[in-house]
């Protein structure tokens, strides 16, 4: 399997603080790729800084060969790198239809839109029944819905996680993994962070553990989930 | 305790200490011109510090001080010669404090630049009315003669600026100033904490009103003259920001540094390069915003900081 | 009350209202994308007079034909002042964490200069010309010429302005950033790209009010200000960021200058004003069109 | 008596109804738990008993007074803190700072500085978040700034504390931790708690009694071992995949 | 030899300086004349001049920082006004602490007589009570029956207002048929205007300052409002009303009483060939006048007494002084020899066309407006 992202060396942060160090993984297309971590050890400030929002202080990212350290983040979203962000940032004005319309902004994402925003509806019927509502009265659950499948509308190539899973009702969220393998199953490349760590590694192909802004460990995802050190510091077993 | 809490307050009160020394020290020996300049600098300090006890706290950016000011005055010179001068100052106090409660009771639900803008048209409301008021009676701006002199004024004037610097201090750390400081960062979960938003922001408005009056009241005395127009001027308003913005913090010595700033700024230049004095001042805001927009206090804690490492 | 119903109000009424939801327009597209207080944006105005002043007396160019060159020169202008002065300040979250602060103070202090520069090179002295001034009569209403191109040519310009962000892309991702930036960054919206069109066309709409301006009326450096503070009366009177309600905005304001004053008496005229926009937001908080925020 | 009691309580957004003929009662010393899907109502149930909304209809009643008419304040001050779901520390403040705030005004207010200070401080150490007492809370993770909302929350000395999701964003090891740290709290400040979560499996553990809401209404309440049995809720909540 | 040091503050930016802009340019124009002169002549000795000029941005509260600076720390030996009533006002009580004699131009108010005389003069004629008595006289000798008053809520036009109304009912011979107020910053006059044209009087007056004055002139052309008796009555005098309203402006009355056209007054001609050489424009015929009018004043008790206050004073306060407005002396702070007069636009020119005893013209009717 090529890789479609590499990251290496790669330092961040915020102002004089620095987050991430000398952190360097890849992500081979067409595969789920986990990072696990706990609670401040930096996967939010990486996936930010592969999508953009926030700029690199040293070291490099590649996508599909191509250089983008310095590639501003729309760009990004053009060449096909999407994230659906910690926090959801929606559009609060923005009904759940328009937001869908806005999710396929880029020029990539024009083609099909409309088929698209129709199996987001498939996927999340809560959706469809608030079709007409602002985003901004959403319930959180229901927000976080939205927030994932605005990502969906980009036609992403690799779809960059941040949680998704965040703050939803079970059942959502077992259809949620469920989503995401299908979504790889179609050929988009996915890169997971989640702190349901045993659900994320079960569909996971490879996974690495952040801590403290740097990569401690890496293997295959069914390899982590028997690892005792996982078990123990993830799983809580 | 009672000593480890004076000690907390050193700073502060020597620095005060220092202040008011340099102010004696000014109306005795110096020159009318220099007073003058004092008289300016202790006025926009009164007023910048009564503001920030507010707009710096609450982060409600207010653009009322005009009308506050404003009405002091017109109290001063509706009671002129018929009120002793002194009792008019507090008077006028007082009027412009009750004034900002009733404006603040309906205006404070407002935020954001909502609230920038609504005080605004407040102030022009009330100045419109003033306008309508002064033509109703006939009359078309009043003479003020015989007011006191400049060192009269100018000690007032530093007991104004020494109030509202003390009463700032106190405020920021007071359970009132406390509540005010959440309302800045978040209402909804100041309120969830119990901070009665409401009362909060209107009894700090209103409070922090009486200084600018007071302050109105005693630079009626030095124009010699009122025309509604002029005295409720939004400039007034503007310089305010203008300085508080330029000084940067909420805390005592921001407003103070950013009056010092724009005072001297203003004595150095409108005398040399009169024709150009403005384009420069305009230039200089903008720099200042641009490399330095944490104000200057911000600026000199940042390099204080780095030294320190 | 023959006169609350003449033809004549109502034109008059709506002439001021064309006017003011142009100078509106431009500076809540400014203010609603990047939350810029443009207190300069009445200069803008001015410029645009002066532009088609001297161009009028000194080389004979038409007004009519400024209302391509002065929106232009403004543009141009925009683009400059963005790239010069807010870049900067929009891309650094230090300076971005109190962007309406320090907009205010930025555009104050260019708001001086321009004032100042103007009234150093032409004086302060008051200028106008005249140029297509004949009384025009339809029906029983009558207006000079110049006043009913301003009418037409402000109405327009607005329209197009609002079907343009109704209906097209470029529309929509201005609404979206308004909102919310980083996901709008997210979904592959070129924000630097968005943001200097937004200020090249709010400030060719101000320099284009500003022609029109200096057709109707005598123009000095110090024009500005009032036109500033109408505006922001009325983006906050409509709701910021709205442009639609800077429409409605405008119209509420221009009936409560002429029929208000009708009604009641011209000296209440501000009072009025004033009085009618302070009762709208302790009504309406956010303003006749804009939302509320809810906490969850 | 109970502590905290809602009656029929109703809330709708124009026509839309969030919550529908809600009754709970809460009592003394209590965990309560409560779930249900996406936009069940959890939320806003915690905004009316918070006052952060007024409802549309019903009355609500906490140690004897009626409060569905009080504004936010007023009813924290009563000793009702919650917690958001979406957070809102005060970012521009320290850790500590966004505790003193709360220790001067809630319920048990401590109108003196120092002693605000010294209070917060003890609870920020029982919340393991001294470490980071100074730091502003907009550096905090996500993570981070739920436990701050929960400091928060215990800072203005509440008898009855609504959490909500405080645990989402956490792995399972983190979550067991949390746990323990909410037993703790609940002990040692001698709360009574009602806890919106996801997490099953911590509902479970935390929980006496689970209340189940579906579509704003009522779908059932109970000990937990029931809950997670009663065939109502598994098709409107687990999902097929419910173990 | 030493410079003779004169200082004045006027208003060159923010929202008066357009106005001062007439004042500032006589001030300017005389600046070069001693300097062509190589100075001016101080008590029989001729010495060059230097200027201290500040900005007072509009703020009358700068005034009094600014005049007390020119005293104390630039020494000055002699100052000039400043622009407007109200900046007048607010130096009276330094000229007062110093005793620093100053000739007033452009302030009107019968608030001057509350001034305790001694260190500043008022040369104007056009204040309030006398323009009001004047001006119904005038009315009523142009036939004038039927009086629609507009009037701004400024302290000049309301005070005129003030001694207007009773006048005109103490004459009895006027019905006043409308009677408004109008707030400054107002936008559009077209309901004043339409229920002045359903009146249909035989005199309008304008009570307004100048963006006013244009905006009301516009709107009367485009309702075309044909009265024969107009007053505007502040504006008009500067010259780019004329630039505006062109032949428009004829028939048009207006407040002043300085014209080029007298030839009573041998100086004014000169002035007004000298001014319009500088600037290409004619003066203002009040402000630009005023402001000269005080300067010769000025200029003339030096020649004769030199620097000293005490002396200069007295010159001042005693003595009859030629100007371009013909011989001023001061009883009082009051200028009590010019009489009260008002200008019309005839062919371009303002004329005095009031009182009889100087007039230039003979007053007109103000012909229909050319809507073309
Ligand atoms: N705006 C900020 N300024 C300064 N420091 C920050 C900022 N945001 C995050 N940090 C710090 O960066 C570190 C990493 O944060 P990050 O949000 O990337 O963690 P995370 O792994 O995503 O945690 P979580 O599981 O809670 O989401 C933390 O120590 C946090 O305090
Ligand atoms: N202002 C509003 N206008 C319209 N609908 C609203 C408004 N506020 C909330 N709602 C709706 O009310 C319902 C209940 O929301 P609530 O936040 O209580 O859900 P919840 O049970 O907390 O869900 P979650 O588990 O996703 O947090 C949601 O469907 C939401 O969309
Ligand atoms: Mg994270
Ligand atoms: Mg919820």
């Amino acid at each position: 399997m090529t890789e479609l992202l590499s990251v290496r060396d790669l330092d961040a942060g915020y102002g004089p603080v620095q987050v991430l160090k000398h952190v360097g993984f890849s992500v081979s297309e067409h595969s789920i790729t986990a990072v696990i971590g706990s609670n401040g050890a930096g996967k939010t400030t990486m996936m930010r800084t592969v999508a953009g929002l926030l700029s690199a202080s040293s070291g490099q990212i590649s996508f599909a060969g191509k250089d983008v350290t310095l590639t501003p983040t729309h760009l990004r979203v053009a060449e096909g790198i999407v994230l659906i962000p910690e926090g959801r940032l929606v559009f609060p004005d923005f009904t759940v239809e328009e937001t869908l319309r806005i999710g396929a902004y880029s020029s990539r994402a024009h083609a099909g839109a409309d088929a698209r925003a129709a199996e987001m509806y498939e996927l999340f019927p809560r959706l469809r029944e608030r079709r007409n509502v602002r985003a901004g009265s959403l319930s959180g659950g229901e927000q976080q819905m939205l927030a994932i499948a605005r990502g969906l509308m980009a036609a992403p190539r690799l779809l960059l996680l941040d949680e998704p899973s965040l703050g939803l009702a079970p059942s959502t969220a077992q259809m949620l993994f469920e989503t995401i393998v299908e979504v790889r199953r179609r050929g988009i490349t996915i890169c997971l962070v989640e702190q349901d760590v045993h659900s994320t590694l079960e569909i996971a192909d490879y996974a690495y553990v952040l801590e403290d802004g740097a990569i401690v460990a890496d293997g295959l995802a069914n390899e982590m989930l028997g690892s005792a050190q996982v078990r123990e510091s993830y799983l809580g077993l | 305790m009672k000593r480890a809490e004076t000690r907390r307050h050193l700073p502060f009160i020597s620095g005060l200490v220092a202040a008011v020394a340099a102010g004696a020290m000014l109306v005795t020996w110096g020159d009318e011109y220099a007073v003058g300049v004092g008289l300016t600098l202790v006025m926009w300090i009164a007023l910048v510090q009564s503001w920030a006890a507010f707009s710096g706290l609450s982060g409600y950016i207010s653009l009322g001080h005009a009308v506050f000011y404003g009405v002091g005055a017109y109290v001063m010179v509706a009671g002129w010669q018929t009120l002793p001068i002194w009792l008019s100052v507090v008077a006028a106090g007082l009027a412009a404090g009750a004034v900002a409660l009733l404006l603040g009771w309906p205006s404070l639900r407002v935020r954001g630049p909502y609230f920038v803008i609504l005080t605004f048209g407040l102030a022009e409301f009330v100045k419109y009315i003033v306008v309508s008021i002064e033509a109703a009676l006939g009359r078309n701006g009043r003479l003020l003669i015989g007011a006191p002199g400049l060192r009269e004024l100018f000690v007032a004037m530093l007991f104004l600026a020494v109030l509202s610097t003390t009463g700032l201090y106190a405020l920021r750390r007071s359970r009132l100033g406390t509540g005010l400081i959440a309302i800045r960062e978040d209402e909804i979960a100041a309120e969830a904490v119990g901070v009665n938003t409401a009362r909060t922001k209107l009894v700090i408005f209103g409070l922090s009103a009486i200084v600018p009056g007071m302050v109105g009241a005693l630079m009626s005395l030095r124009f010699t003259y009122f025309e509604p127009m002029q005295s409720f001027s939004p400039v007034t308003s503007f310089t305010i920001v203008t300085i508080a913005v330029l000084g940067g913090s909420d805390d005592v010595p921001g407003p103070l540094l950013g009056t010092v700033f724009l005072v001297a700024l203003s004595e150095l230049l409108w005398a040399r390069a009169p024709e150009l004095y403005m384009i420069i001042l305009g230039v200089l805001l903008v720099g200042f915003v641009l490399f330095a927009p944490e104000g200057i206090y911000g600026k000199l804690r940042s390099w204080g900081r780095g030294g320190a490492r | 009350m023959s006169v609350l119903l003449s033809g004549q109000l109502l034109a008059a009424a709506l002439a001021l209202a064309s006017l003011y939801a142009l100078v509106a327009m431009g500076l809540n597209l400014v203010y609603g994308t990047m939350r810029l207080l443009n207190i300069a944006h009445g200069e803008f105005v001015m410029l645009g007079g002066y532009v088609t002043y001297w161009s009028f007396t000194h080389l004979g160019i038409s007004p009519l034909l400024s209302m391509l060159i002065a929106p232009a020169l403004g543009a141009c202008l925009g683009m400059l002042i963005y790239l010069v002065l807010f870049r900067r300040l929009l891309r650094s979250p230090k300076l971005a964490a109190r962007v309406e602060a320090n907009s205010l103070l930025i555009f104050f202090g260019v708001s001086v200069i321009f004032q100042n520069v103007m009234a150093l090179l032409f004086t302060s002295t008051q200028r106008g010309y005249v140029y297509l001034d004949q009384v025009i009569n339809i029906g029983n209403v009558a207006m000079t010429a110049n006043r009913l191109i301003l009418f037409g040519v402000a109405s327009s310009a607005c329209l197009l302005c609002l079907a343009f962000f109704r209906y097209t892309r470029a529309g929509s991702a201005v609404r979206a950033v308004i909102q919310q930036r980083d996901a709008s960054a997210l979904v592959g919206i070129d924000i630097d790209r968005l943001n200097i069109m937004v200020f090249a066309l709010g400030f060719a709409l101000a320099a284009l009010a500003g022609v029109l301006v200096s057709m109707v009326q005598e123009i000095t450096p110090f024009i500005g200000f009032p036109f500033t503070i109408s505006a922001f009366v009325i983006i906050t009177l409509g709701g910021l960021g709205n442009l639609f309600g800077s429409l409605l905005g405008a119209l509420l304001l221009a009936a409560v200058e002429v029929y208000g004053t009708a009604i009641i008496s011209s000296s209440f005229r501000s009072i009025l004003v004033y009085g009618v926009f302070i009762a709208v937001l302790l009504v309406k908080p956010e303003g006749l069109l804009g939302r509320a925020v809810v906490a969850r | 008596m109970s502590l905290l009691r809602l009656d029929d309580v109703s809330k709708s957004y124009g026509g839309v109804s969030a919550i529908r003929n809600f009754s709970l009662h809460v009592e003394e010393g209590e965990i309560v738990g409560l779930m249900g899907a996406n936009g069940a109502g959890k939320t806003t149930a915690f905004s009316l008993i918070a006052g952060t909304q007024p409802v549309t209809n019903g009355e609500i009643w906490f140690a004897g007074a009626r409060i569905d008419q009080m504004s936010a304040y007023q009813i924290n001050r009563l000793g009702i803190a919650r917690t958001f779901q979406i957070v809102r520390p005060f970012v521009g403040l320290t850790v500590l700072e966004n505790l003193v705030v709360a220790a001067m005004h809630g319920h048990q207010a401590e109108p003196a500085r120092a002693a605000a200070e010294a209070r917060s401080f003890a609870i920020l150490q029982e919340l393991g978040l001294a470490r980071q007492a100074d730091h502003l809370a907009g550096t905090l993770t996500l993570a981070g700034r739920k436990r701050l909302e929960i400091a928060r929350a215990i800072a203005t000395g509440p008898r009855l504390l609504l959490l909500d999701e405080v645990l989402a964003g956490l792995t399972a090891t983190e979550v067991a931790a949390a746990l323990d740290m909410i037993r703790h709290v609940h002990q040692r400040y001698h709360l009574t708690l009602i806890v919106i979560e996801h997490v099953m499996r911590a509902l479970m553990k935390l929980c006496s009694r689970i209340v189940v809401l579906h579509h704003g209404e009522k779908l059932a309440e109970g000990a937990p071992n029931d809950i997670v049995v009663d065939q109502r809720v598994i098709s409107a909540y687990f999902g097929k995949r419910a173990s | 030899e030493d410079p003779i040091k004169i200082g004045y503050a006027i208003s060159k930016t923010g929202p008066f300086a357009p106005a001062a802009q007439t004042q500032l340019n006589a001030y300017q124009l005389w600046a070069d004349k001693v300097a062509a002169d190589g100075g001016i002549d101080v008590g029989g000795v001729k010495r060059p001049v230097q200027f201290v000029v500040y900005d007072d941005q509009s703020d009358f509260g700068k005034a009094p920082a600014i005049y007390e600076k020119l005293i104390t720390s630039d020494k000055v030996d002699l100052l000039l006004a400043p622009w407007g009533t109200p900046f007048h006002f607010s130096i009276v009580g330094i000229l007062e602490k110093y005793h620093f004699p100053v000739v007033g131009n452009s302030a009107a108010s019968t608030t001057i007589r509350d001034v305790k005389p001694g260190n500043i003069w008022f040369t104007t004629s056009a204040i309030p009570d006398h323009l009001a008595s004047e001006l119904v006289k005038m009315m009523k000798s142009a036939g004038v029956k039927t009086v629609a008053i507009n009037t701004l809520q400024l302290p000049f036009s309301q005070e005129f207002k003030k001694y207007l109304m009773p006048a005109i009912e103490k004459d009895g011979g006027f019905k006043v048929v409308v009677n408004e107020e109008y707030a400054p910053d107002t936008k559009d006059m077209t309901a004043t205007l339409t229920k002045i044209k359903q009146a249909a009087p035989d005199a309008i007056l304008s009570l307004s300052y100048p963006p006013d004055s244009v905006l009301f002139m516009k709107q009367e052309r485009e309702l075309g409002i044909n009265a024969p008796f107009q007053l505007v009555l502040i504006g008009p005098t500067d010259h780019f009303f004329s630039k505006i309203f062109g032949s428009n402006l004829d028939g048009t009355i207006t407040m002043g009483h300085w014209s080029p056209a007298q030839a009573k007054w041998p100086k004014a001609k000169p002035f007004y060939d000298a001014y319009f050489k500088k600037f290409n424009e004619p003066p203002d015929y009040l402000d630009s006048a005023l402001a000269w009018m005080s300067i010769e004043v000025l200029e003339q008790a030096v020649k004769k007494v030199g620097l000293d206050k005490d002396k200069l004073r007295q010159e001042i306060a005693s003595d009859t002084f030629d100007t371009i407005n013909g011989p001023v002396k001061f009883n009082g702070v009051e200028n009590v020899t010019t009489p009260t007069m008002y200008l019309q636009f005839q062919k371009g020119e303002a004329q005095i066309i009031w009182p009889a005893s100087e007039e230039t013209a003979k007053m007109i009717k103000k012909p229909a407006w050319s809507q073309n």
